[in-house]
């Protein structure tokens, strides 16, 4: 789950690492208001998901309080990315003598969580990676020891020959992987991490993503989640155990399994078609998730054909095709559903939709076929 | 012969009276898995009668089931809350093998349960797997047996359903598999490709391989090189996800595409570069496979 | 270092782990006071560095205040082991269904904390593990992983066959080992753990020892010593610096090096003296240090002879020596002092000593049996 | 030959700038050990001036010494507050080899830190040790040299000036020694009486081995074990603390017996038991030594 800057700024500040003070509005006389309090020059940065914001006009220096709000008015609404900004944070303008990067990731090569620090921050660190791989060090925190004091210096020291400068770096290391850890990060930046002419270091960017898998055991993290920051649909999705994704195609695409469920997509692209999502119904699927799965594609005008692609295994078929008859029942569904279902109790499942005046494919690209020739003659 | 798991195996079922354990604890009797013991904590002294009217006896703990009932590998169906915590006490009680099941533990968890296992010299399949299967000698986690036959091919991969579609394909084209292993979808898991591949390389009765990949990560591109240098029977590649957006999580907390690294394109690739046939889709699996065993 | 029963039951107490109320009594009116307000049947207990309490009649039942005062009165002042009594800790009585023993020490052989547990619990471990090892669980705690919930349940059920006592147990297990890391102990033993008839579990006594070396960074255990628990002498060469054991001997002993200290013991036996001290005076001496251990050695009545044994490496000789003639310039040093000087800095320290008198020896034998000779002709 | 450390040993001192690092710094230089950098965290740049004039660079990190000294040893003389950090530091950085002099490190703190040190697979010397020396060679730590001479005889001790004492013994009696081996006296410590006996078993130039036991422990009484399985050149061994009463720590934090255990009379006995001439006193070592050389 990707968190807004405001949102991971507030982790950190919780964690010690020093973060400007800054406040979010929504309209933009809050705006206003809050660069009143703060004083001085403040920046009006759009809260969205997406990167690039400074480049789409989403971050803006302001004079006065007047000049933010104006600037409000024009960021709040904006479109970054295919993300409407719903919020801007208000925050004090730093003056900056240098920049430098410090994020953290769960590396999968290495098993372990991963520094990746550089002392040319503010621009993005894949950029840096490929341009000047030498202003990059990286340091896997082994989860036996977590990051032991030297290793916080050695990071701390590559971004300023000045010890001083290195100590209070190596504080922000261990400051940000406390962080890291305690709430489950699966990423976590501070890009830039500035020095001010006056040798204080502040963290003045901010982005964090949250495992998803750990948000039940972190009920405030959790409400973190910006439900206007997703489609309506896939709100729905989570809140009915499915994983869902929206696309653009019109093939809606029921499938247990993520695998599964991609490949479904890239055959529906093999046979000319444009798969409209990805949705996986999971492992122990019962009739009612099959049900909550049909209204949620049924509700995207875009579909045209409804696609089922099912190996049962813990998965069992008649679950699933007693969910598409009581689902048709329930709502109304519009588009032509196409069937593929084999595997665990297939003959029960095939019985069932029999009865209710459905037939079924056994084979994939069978089915697949079928859907992508049904959208496109819709 | 097969690798991991074979007629040797002595499997502990850790949450053996939940309902996906339950469950599959029947199917993998069925399957003629020789299931020796059920561990529920709290329910120790109980059995669990599996179909055909075994008994199982249930402990409180996976260290009663080693030390009364010799178990050597256990399969793991408990919640993802306490999972992490199964994985270590599996490891700590001496088996030699796990498969995790469960999806959904904290990646950070992981992170300090795969080093606990790593220390303990013990094979650690998944979390977030399918488990495995031997076709004719055992099954382990939840492969659906009927769709698997004894035969001369190695099958591993990232994904669950995926697997048994491919698995489908080649049983329906009458190829055979010594071993099917689902790795898992998470970002951290105790197996990898290249664990799975280099044991299939040792094991002589493996003749060809399917490796079933999908976006995310390097471990595919890292198994491509491993597979150039140190196999010489035929591998036949598979990766999901060439239409996925890039930076959405597409259900298995590994398959993301972070920035430009680890599209299916990528993927697919570094196999061709690598020797890999590249199958287009599931159904293209099998003649590869089929030329590459000779037939 | 060892504290007081009192204060091993504050420390667990911190650390969640269920304790039954008490207070200590310096006086037996204070006793016969929180007898009173404890109500009920109460336990005196004689609050000393020493097993065995209850056999010397240091713990005592009592049914009313007025009979915990009687004991208090009884209590105080006695003499265990050749400790005097000062305090009394008062506590209730209770109800005992089983008892079993928890404890855990640092393990040379392993490298890290050990569990004993064994549900013979009340005795002696000691006893347990030679007669009846069997009844003894050993568990080695990784010290880059802590106690994990399934060994902390694997120690609980070793001690409970009933799930819920296991649990029971299994956290206080887990309670226990965080005591023991956060205050830095050598050992930590609850002896014994008691289920009541209502199947709760208590710690009934509490044995702990601290890590010397930690006390730096623990300024709150570090108030837990108990001067009147230890000769003043050893109270004084602590405060100095020096590591000090008193003995009962007549020989003084006055070296660099805790293994030729013990060495230089072990020869004045030989020659058939009796050392009255054990006395390191570390590795970076300097003078003051000496004239301490002088004024220490010296205050002893028993002493008859003093021996000086220095080999010099980080120690420098001509230290020694100044030390040496400093303290006869400031304090009036009864018994007779002999020399042995060799290693760094030597031809100073003799050149010191030859003009202040002194003669010194290069032979640890030689100085050891003129020692012996000089105590035993004095 | 030499155990752990000779001519190709290339030292870092951390705590170089500290009273006792600097001091030994001085004597280590003077005997000829190859000093190639010093550690003081904050005082990087600055230099060391030895006698005779050799400038050893500072630097704030082991990393830098090791990355551009090559240091391939460490030595350490900082506080005990910092000193279980000193250790990881270096063997992070990928020295070979470290001697912790410092004394006085909690225990617990050790615990972890010789874990790391393992798992890094880095011998570690101590802590609370005197060092080592390799007359001739090198020195690392705190043991005068001028009290040492070449030769066929190795020592190894848990005490500082008791082993000054039995080399003095053994060089006023011409024999000289292969490398002299503090091993400390706290309860943790990286390197036990097996790990130098194994080190000594394997140096062809070892022709005999005194070894400087104390009470507390049970470390000689397995290394004797040892030495009766593995070793065919004569040993002979001392144990100090014959007369110390139990329960009482004699200055070393591991010099205490528990209960009836770690007396100097049973590890005495164990010596003998296993074929160790037990010398009663200091001076004693020698005549057992040199019969053993065939004197």
């Amino acid at each position: 789950m990707d968190i807004h800057e405001y949102q991971a700024k507030e982790l950190f500040r919780n964690a010690g690492i020093p973060v400007p003070p800054g406040e979010v509005a929504t309209t933009p006389e809050e705006a206003g208001e809050i660069a009143g309090r703060l004083g001085g020059t403040v920046v009006v940065k759009a809260q969205v998901h997406a990167g690039g914001r400074g480049k789409a006009g989403g971050v803006k220096l302001a004079a006065s309080a007047a000049e933010a709000q104006e600037h409000a008015s024009r960021i709040l609404g904006m479109e970054i990315k295919g993300l409407t900004v719903e919020k801007v944070l208000v925050t004090p303008a730093e003056d900056i003598a240098s920049e430098a990067y410090v994020g953290i990731v769960i590396d999968r090569a290495t098993q372990a969580a991963l520094f990746m620090v550089s002392p040319e921050g503010g621009i993005d660190i894949e950029e840096v990676a490929s341009t000047n791989p030498d202003a990059i060090r990286k340091l896997r925190v082994d989860p036996r020891y977590g990051l032991l004091p030297h290793q916080a210096y050695l990071l701390g020291s590559f971004l300023y020959p000045d010890v001083k400068l290195a100590r209070q770096a190596a504080k922000v290391m261990e400051q940000l992987y406390d962080a890291f850890t305690t709430n489950h990060c699966s990423m976590a930046e501070i890009n830039p991490l500035i020095v001010t002419p006056e040798g204080e270091l502040k963290a003045i960017d901010a982005k964090v993503s949250i495992d998803d898998s750990a948000l039940f055991q972190l009920p405030e993290v959790a409400t973190f989640r910006d439900l206007e920051a997703e489609p309506e649909s896939e709100t729905q999705a989570r809140e009915a155990g499915l994983s869902f994704v929206k696309l653009d195609g019109n093939v809606g695409c029921c499938v247990n399994g993520a695998g599964l469920a991609m490949a479904t997509m890239d055959l529906v692209k093999y046979y000319g078609g444009d798969p409209a999502n990805f949705l996986d119904i999971g492992g122990s699927s019962n009739p009612d998730k099959v049900v909550s799965a049909l209204k949620i594609i049924t509700d995207d005008p875009n579909v045209k054909a409804i696609l089922f692609n099912i190996f049962g295994g813990i998965t069992r078929c008649d679950d699933v095709a007693n969910g598409i008859v009581e689902a048709t029942k329930r709502i109304d569904i519009r588009p032509p559903i196409v069937i593929r279902l084999t595997g665990t109790n297939e003959e029960e499942a095939l019985e069932i939709l029999k009865e209710a005046g459905f037939s079924a494919y056994t084979s994939m690209d069978e089915v697949v076929e079928k859907a992508v020739e049904l959208a496109a003659s819709a | 012969m097969s690798i991991f798991i074979d007629d040797s195996t002595r499997l502990v079922v850790q949450g053996i009276t939940g309902r996906d354990g339950s469950f599959h604890t029947h199917q993998m009797v069925a399957y003629g898995t020789n299931v020796v013991a059920g561990v529920t904590p709290g329910k120790g002294g109980q059995s669990f009668e599996a179909e055909g009217g075994k008994r199982i006896p249930i402990f409180n703990t996976v260290e009663e089931a080693v030390r009364k009932e010799g178990a050597n590998a256990s399969v793991i169906y408990v919640p993802p809350a306490f999972a992490a915590g199964a994985i270590v006490e599996a490891a700590d009680a001496g088996v030699a093998f796990i498969a995790a099941i469960t999806e959904g533990i904290p990646v950070q968890d992981m992170t300090r349960t795969y080093a606990f296992v790593k220390d303990a010299g013990v094979r650690l399949l998944g979390p977030n797997c399918p488990g495995l299967i031997s076709p004719g000698k055992a099954k382990v986690g939840i492969i659906p047996g009927q769709i698997t036959m004894p035969g001369p091919v190695g099958v591993v991969s990232r994904s669950g359903t995926l697997t048994y579609e491919a698995v489908f394909q080649l049983t329906r084209a009458g190829i055979g598999q010594t071993t099917c292993v689902g790795i898992g979808g998470d970002p951290i898991i105790g197996t990898n490709f290249i664990d799975v591949l280099s044991a299939f390389g040792d094991d002589p009765e493996t003749e060809a391989i399917v490796m079933i990949g999908e976006i995310g990560g390097t471990d595919e591109q890292e198994a491509a090189a491993w597979v150039r240098e140190n196999l010489d029977i035929p591998v036949v590649g598979f990766i999901a996800g060439q239409t996925a957006p890039p930076g959405r999580r597409m259900g298995h907390a590994g398959a993301i595409i972070s920035g430009s690294a680890g599209t299916a394109e990528e993927k697919m690739k570094v196999f061709e570069a690598n020797g890999i046939a590249v199958a287009r889709r599931p159904a293209d699996i099998r003649s590869p496979i089929a030329e590459g065993l000779g037939g």
